[in-house]
């Protein structure tokens, strides 16, 4: 395991800790706690408070600020935080107007922020959630836990963030972040897996001409694995299974993000955006906006995934209203 | 016995398991079980050592439930310590455990996993472990077997749940992601289960 | 190798026809060449080219934007442009106030920018140049070809390019620019190299506990290697490094610039971040901002850079100017 | 001998030592020598492809510098493509090459790269297989030798040069970041320089 950090077990706190101090016009940490806040809370407005396991940077500290989240619960690394914190975190931003959570659809992200919020309610806040579940590398039946919340996520913060920044009520900015989650799917694929910190070992192995489909932004496998092929047959297949949704159609516009995973070169994901924006093209959608970087990451991953976001009018104001944090910045 | 002494067993043996459960989940899941429930159980450590020296079961029960929502995490976190906290109130009052209210507390417990986790037997989750061990429990209290020899033939049941978690397909939880893949491999959550179940025992035996 | 691309002798074409695709509201390509010009060209302002080897993303068509470069002119995978290349962007973007190239020291990039700016100057463009050389790495004497161009490249972009865009003359721009490069210097280390695609494999091997110090941004070998160590002792001696050189004493306010190398999960570059506040802390220096990110890449590198640049008023005022470029936006 | 003939069978020598130019870049510099080479003579075989029949050797020469200024990049692209403009002025209205003009010719080639890179000899660039070269050549005719006999000097004094390069420190280009330690490799453009003159005295021999 090769890594720039001191120590596994105090991971967490030492990039909470650098995060705020690099971006403190921006952050604040709630004390004591493995949350970061809004540093200028505005305090007329819904709040937004999202978070996850860490290993995801920016995601979601990254994504705190003007337009966006109010505040961001971290976990220990790729593992959903405690209620406790979720709790914290809730209380520290709410004004009373009311609290959105936006959870990634994980068994343990969604009970904990359950109890959070039933102990949130207990003390009176209005709270709601949202649960998104973008990647379509996982069937989604009422058999199963239904699909995974991945990059698609971002796009939640970004609209529903900018909703409740206009004042909307938190029914609105609830029903808002629905619409994205119900019009945005993802996915992912990797060539190389990533390596928790305190596990010190990676979480699968591949061969050296081997990529992973539809593995998780957990270090979780994939729906296969096959011989690594060209930037534009990989572009293809994942679109093809996002395509297969039956979402996106010829005259629609919609929002792309390319999302490394974290050790993919800009240069490669701009190669695949390249491919996507063609194969969009020869479909009759319409782009308004594409997003390419590091949004969603699975520590040092390399890999990717594509996302796509159905707009109406509604969402396409939303998604290019301002934001100010400090991994997205729109003016 | 002490209930502090047990717990404490309990989770030494999880904290000695903690790779042997990682390696489980990283091939089904993402690789945390071991490492979560271990920094739970130390995290709890801390907890009870701050305990009063008359606390009884139920306190020390509802401390380990308190302890593990707080620092776990992740999908076990919420479900083991729903289930400490069901437990803890299932036992109130109790200075000793008989086989009747030990089936009572872990009945209470998989109720509360179950209300957290939705899951029922046969999803591939720890319930696969606890469920048949309560089941062998309440055989063992019909048999007139005593709490001791009870918690023998639970273990034994969850150790056949755990290999019987390799057979199925997981439908809950992060390993049904895997659909078909996830069959040869053993649930992370029915082995930790077993090995309190087992230390418990071993502890009481 | 393994990346996602088709063809490595295509590379650079297609990302960056995926760049300008991704990003139509800032970019425009330049027809025919591997230059990427600003879409909303300002007609009354000096302008600002840049460029080099590409695999560097997001610099330098990243940067182009309002309040930054006018023209990014991306060479080979690490191998400076051609002076033609360099002459188009040139010829693009002057709009009679003159054209300032901003020039990483390395002996291709100044040869063949100089040559660019010969032929530009023949048609009677007004061209000035600076040639950055933030890396302590490598020594400065008479006797070298004096110390390489890092990631503090990107502060002079950002700089210049505001003095650029409020109106300052070509004399001006230069000026601050070389007051940029006088107060910055940066040093890195590596956890692993890099692949150019072309080449097939890696620049050099490490071993699986060892680190390179202060390598080349092409992969060019580092000063030594040792054992890796915790992230607090590699940016201590990455630091020590710098402060050698007597520019930043106590009192000092700086801006401070951790650069991602392409393959460095965010969550260490903010653990060594938040070690850089603390020793900058304890030394009395006062941190005016933090950019914490990838800004000058070497393809998939797993590695950081820690840049300082000492400000005076003026470079404070203008590092907080505006910019609206793909890769960096303040407002 | 025709130029383009010349010419081409350098380009090739080149492209066929591609990854060895590569790999001698990748020790002490960025590893793209014989990529950059061998991507500059593809284009510039179009380019003299395209040349008319009638060109003489001073248009060749220029149209080689030109393409490969306009495609190989890097240093060694303005220096090769220097040297080549910088030697076809100096063979302006030439049909044949005696030694005597050989001589010019490589000389106005390293002065152009003089020019351009500001390196003498002994700082372990292209420059220390070229000068010796022409100094063989020098010394050739001094000997009353021709030119096939003086490029066969000119070759061995290249090679003699390419091996000194192992000697000694890097104090221009890229392999001179790493000082000590770049003594022991051989220096890429020395290497590529002698391939271009060994493939021009195997063609004219
Ligand atoms: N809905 C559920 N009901 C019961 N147990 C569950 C459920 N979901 C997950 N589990 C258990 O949790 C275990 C995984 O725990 P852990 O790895 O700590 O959490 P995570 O999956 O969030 O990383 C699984 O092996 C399984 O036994
Ligand atoms: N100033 C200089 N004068 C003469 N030759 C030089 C100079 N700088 C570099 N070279 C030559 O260029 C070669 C490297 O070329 P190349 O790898 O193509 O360019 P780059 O160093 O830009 O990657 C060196 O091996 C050396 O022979
Ligand atoms: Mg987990
Ligand atoms: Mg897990
Ligand atoms: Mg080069
Ligand atoms: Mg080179």
């Amino acid at each position: 395991m090769k890594k720039i950090i001191n120590n596994p077990d105090n991971v967490v706190e030492e990039m909470l800790n650098g995060m705020v101090a690099s971006h403190p016009e921006y952050l604040e940490r709630l004390e004591g706690f493995d949350v970061v806040t809004r540093k200028n809370k505005k305090s007329d407005k819904v709040t937004l408070v999202s978070g996850g396991g860490s290993g995801h940077e920016p995601a979601h500290g990254g994504f705190v600020g003007k337009g966006m989240l109010d505040a961001a619960v971290a976990g220990a690394v790729f593992t959903s935080p405690t209620p406790d914190q979720v709790y914290e975190a809730i209380k520290a931003v709410d004004n009373g107007k009311g609290v959105l959570l936006v959870i990634k659809n994980y068994s343990g992200d969604v009970m904990n922020f359950d109890m959070a919020a039933e102990m949130a309610e207990a003390d009176g806040i209005k709270v709601e959630k949202v649960v998104t579940n973008d990647d379509v590398a996982v069937e989604n039946s009422t058999w199963t836990i239904g699909r995974r919340g991945i990059a698609g996520t971002i796009l939640v913060h970004k609209i529903a963030g900018a909703k409740a920044e206009a004042g909307a009520s938190l029914e609105d900015v609830k029903a808002v972040a629905e619409k994205v989650i119900a019009n945005s799917r993802s996915m992912g694929m990797a060539l190389s897996p990533c390596t928790v910190p305190a596990a010190g070992k990676p979480s699968f192995t591949l061969a050296d001409d081997e990529m992973e489909i539809g593995m998780g932004i957990h270090g979780e496998p994939g729906t296969h694995r096959e011989s690594i092929t060209t930037a534009d047959e990989i572009t293809q297949q994942l679109l093809d299974k996002i395509f297969a949704e039956d979402i996106y159609h010829s005259g629609d516009e919609v929002a792309v993000l390319i999302n490394g995973l974290g050790a993919t070169p800009l240069m490669e994901l701009y190669v695949v955006s390249g491919k996507v924006q063609t194969v969009l093209q020869e479909k009759g959608i319409k782009i308004a906006k594409t997003y390419v970087g590091n949004y969603m990451t699975s520590l040092e991953m390399a890999g990717c995934s594509i996302s796509l976001l159905k707009l109406d009018a509604e969402l396409k104001e939303l998604l290019a209203a301002p934001a100010d944090t400090p991994a997205l910045v729109q003016f | 016995m002490t209930a502090i002494e047990a717990i404490k067993l309990a989770g030494q043996a999880i904290i000695e398991e903690k790779d042997f459960l990682t390696d489980l989940d990283q091939a089904i899941g993402d690789g945390d079980h071991g490492i979560n429930m271990a920094r739970g159980f130390s995290s709890v450590f801390t907890k009870i050592d701050a305990l009063k020296d008359d606390a009884d079961i139920s306190m020390v029960l509802k401390t380990v439930g308190m302890g593990l929502i707080s620092s776990v995490g992740g999908a076990s976190g919420p479900l083991y310590g729903t289930a400490f906290l069901r437990a803890s109130a299932a036992c109130k009052d109790k200075n000793a455990i008989d086989a009747v209210t030990a089936k009572e507390m872990l009945d209470a417990a998989i109720k509360g996993i179950q209300d957290r986790g939705k899951a029922v037997k046969g999803e591939k989750t720890m319930l696969d472990a606890l469920i048949p061990a309560s089941e062998a429990i309440g055989t063992g209290i019909d048999a007139g077997k005593n709490v001791v020899e009870c918690l023998k033939d639970a273990v034994e049941a969850a150790q056949t749940g755990v290999e019987y978690t390799k057979t199925i397909i997981a439908t809950k939880g992060r390993a049904s992601y895997l659909a078909e893949r996830s069959i040869g491999h053993q649930d992370p959550g029915a082995t930790s289960s077993t090995t309190m179940l087992k230390a418990l025992y071993e502890y009481v035996k």
